[in-house]
């Protein structure tokens, strides 16, 4: 299934970002450079209030969780379909005020010369993006 | 040779001056970052100031790269006290008539924090000034203790433990 | 104390699994070609209905816990016992009719040709096997 | 803010564990031999008993979770404050008795010759020390 | 010419002898790690003990690293039954009378565990014996719930929630 998950937004010069070696970001989109092996890498902080599911009241024994997804997904004119290179997908149902957890994926792939790679969250009111250090996206060729 | 050197602030012997090549620099100043090491011993070094959105807060330095400011969390009702500027961090906060609700326990200076309104306490019985750190919207009512969302009447029964908020209670009969 | 856990299967060759270099899979190993530092990953997302622990009936003071474990092994002839590289461990208690979460491992060791190396899990059936991009394990020479 | 937390100590001989191509390991620090772009990465098992925030009988409305934080931070000459690279930080509000989980990082960085990397936690006593591929910290050379 | 081959045991066919280069060695005995492998057809590699702190439970091996020894966890108030020698990892369990508490249910042999004082038991109503493998201490007699380390009297006054375990004492009220 096509994910239609919201891209996110990304620093790429300021404090500890930095792009090399001619991979460029544009637009959502690390650009990469050279046909190669890369090792691709992300980490997505989320952070939200108590999820209907932890909270007392909510008495039903059928509890569904809610669910916090990030997918690292390459963009390839090879193909008209982005395809998904790696999930982290997560159950939420906390019965604290609120919480907070990093999901992280890392893997390497052989990319093509203008293959095109974006994080998708499912929900990007739950990222949380108030310091660099927490959430974070990267390639690097092997 | 080498020249008269230029000011006495130059100390070429710090660990980071030695390191990094022959010509010792005077560092950037405070807001600016190093864009360049100096050419001749006791130089200075090229120094930029820090792009919009990043920040460098000490003197003398030579850090390449300037810090980014945090942002201030708005899903949580956080605002900007002090927006970020070229020599300091962005300061976040809560607007006038809202709290500090520590997000997390116990509460620590860098803690995650998100803003409630005052008013939110007065559904509990007693109701606390609301400051501007994590305030509490204070305990249940004496004779009472909290269990679930709401509170409880405390046991009267002679048998079993007596929690701990009803020791004036039930505490005499406590094992 | 070994660790008595099933190694899983990997798919080597369909979607994004690939192997290069002499890099060679056979019966759930991963075989090192060349002696030297490697860097070796694994994601799995483990997912299960309510763990026991959690649902309310069972009031006992005491909720264990349930546990979901992954363990990336390596098997030498130098040495007739497998030794543990990475693990990742952890609770489960879930109020949630379901959960799922993924459990991520990587670092560099240095190894040696012919060792092989394995992905053992606590519990198999928990496994979610469904998606390429949500359970990996890969390892590429430095 | 500068983060206070207490800094982690390290086996950098023993078992799985080593240092090589100059990079050494001196009083809770990995010191960069040589500038360069280097992958950094960790992971800490946290354990501990139940928050307090899980209990039943705090029945607060408002349950405030623990926290555990795991900090990778860079100490460097050219500048007297130390930044913090990487933050793994996730909340804990857990019903069973016992709770443990991992927290893993790991990103690109450019370091400069003599910079140092430590690892940081919020609380040590609930850091699972007691075998090597539980917790981990390392860095090489890309 | 290989020479006379010293000894019956060295056996050059086995995967790992071939692979390693043309000298097949033997190997290190139990506590030893190989620091070089040997130089001539079946010589003695160069072995040496496993430094403090490590250990090797096998023998006839050619692994140059020993295993590290794992550390008793200490906020679970685990003690070593036995130290780590060059031969066998840490043995890590409970003091006298006290129990090993699995930490997770299904309990497994590598699985984590606590220890806690026999005693721990006397306060809640049913009590088991003491064994050494994860003892429950039962729970509590019928009216009371529990709460933090006890048992609590089930609320009778119409105020306020009734606690699951209680239904049967205030279930009716339940509002």
């Amino acid at each position: 299934p096509k994910n239609q998950f919201p891209a996110l937004h990304w620093e790429h010069e300021l404090g500890l970002a930095f792009t090399k070696n001619r991979m460029k970001y544009t637009n959502k989109f690390l650009v990469i450079p050279e046909s190669g092996d890369y090792f691709v890498y992300s980490q997505i902080t989320f952070r939200g209030t108590t999820s209907e599911c932890g909270s007392t009241h909510q008495g039903r024994q059928q509890k569904k969780p809610d669910s916090i997804i990030v997918v690292i997904t390459k963009v390839t004119d090879s193909y008209p379909e982005p395809s998904q290179l790696l999930t982290g997908t997560k159950s939420v149902c906390e019965i604290s005020s609120n919480w907070f957890q990093p999901l992280y994926l890392g893997a390497m792939f052989s990319l093509q010369e203008g293959d095109k790679l974006m994080v998708n969250v499912s929900d990007i009111s739950l990222v949380d993006y108030t310091k660099e250090d927490k959430t974070f996206f990267g390639a690097f060729l092997l | 040779g080498q020249g008269s050197i230029p000011g006495p602030r130059c100390d070429c012997t710090s660990d980071f001056q030695r390191r990094n090549g022959p010509p010792c620099c005077r560092g950037c100043p405070v807001g600016h970052y190093m864009k360049a090491s100096c050419t001749e011993p006791c130089g200075n070094a090229t120094c930029l100031p820090c792009p919009r959105g990043s920040f460098l807060a000490r003197d003398d330095h030579f850090k390449d790269q300037c810090t980014r400011c945090q942002a201030c969390d708005e899903e949580a009702f956080q605002v900007a006290l002090e927006n970020c500027s070229a020599v300091a961090d962005t300061r976040c906060g809560c607007k006038p008539g809202w709290l500090m609700d520590c997000s997390v326990k116990p509460c620590r200076e860098s803690s995650p924090f998100h803003c409630r309104p005052c008013s939110d306490c007065e559904d509990l019985y007693t109701e606390l000034p609301c400051s501007s750190r994590d305030t509490d919207c204070g305990p249940c009512l004496p004779g009472f203790y909290e269990y679930g969302d709401g509170c409880i009447s405390c046991p009267t029964s002679i048998l079993g433990t007596c929690p701990e908020p009803c020791a004036a209670v039930c505490g005499w009969r406590q094992k």
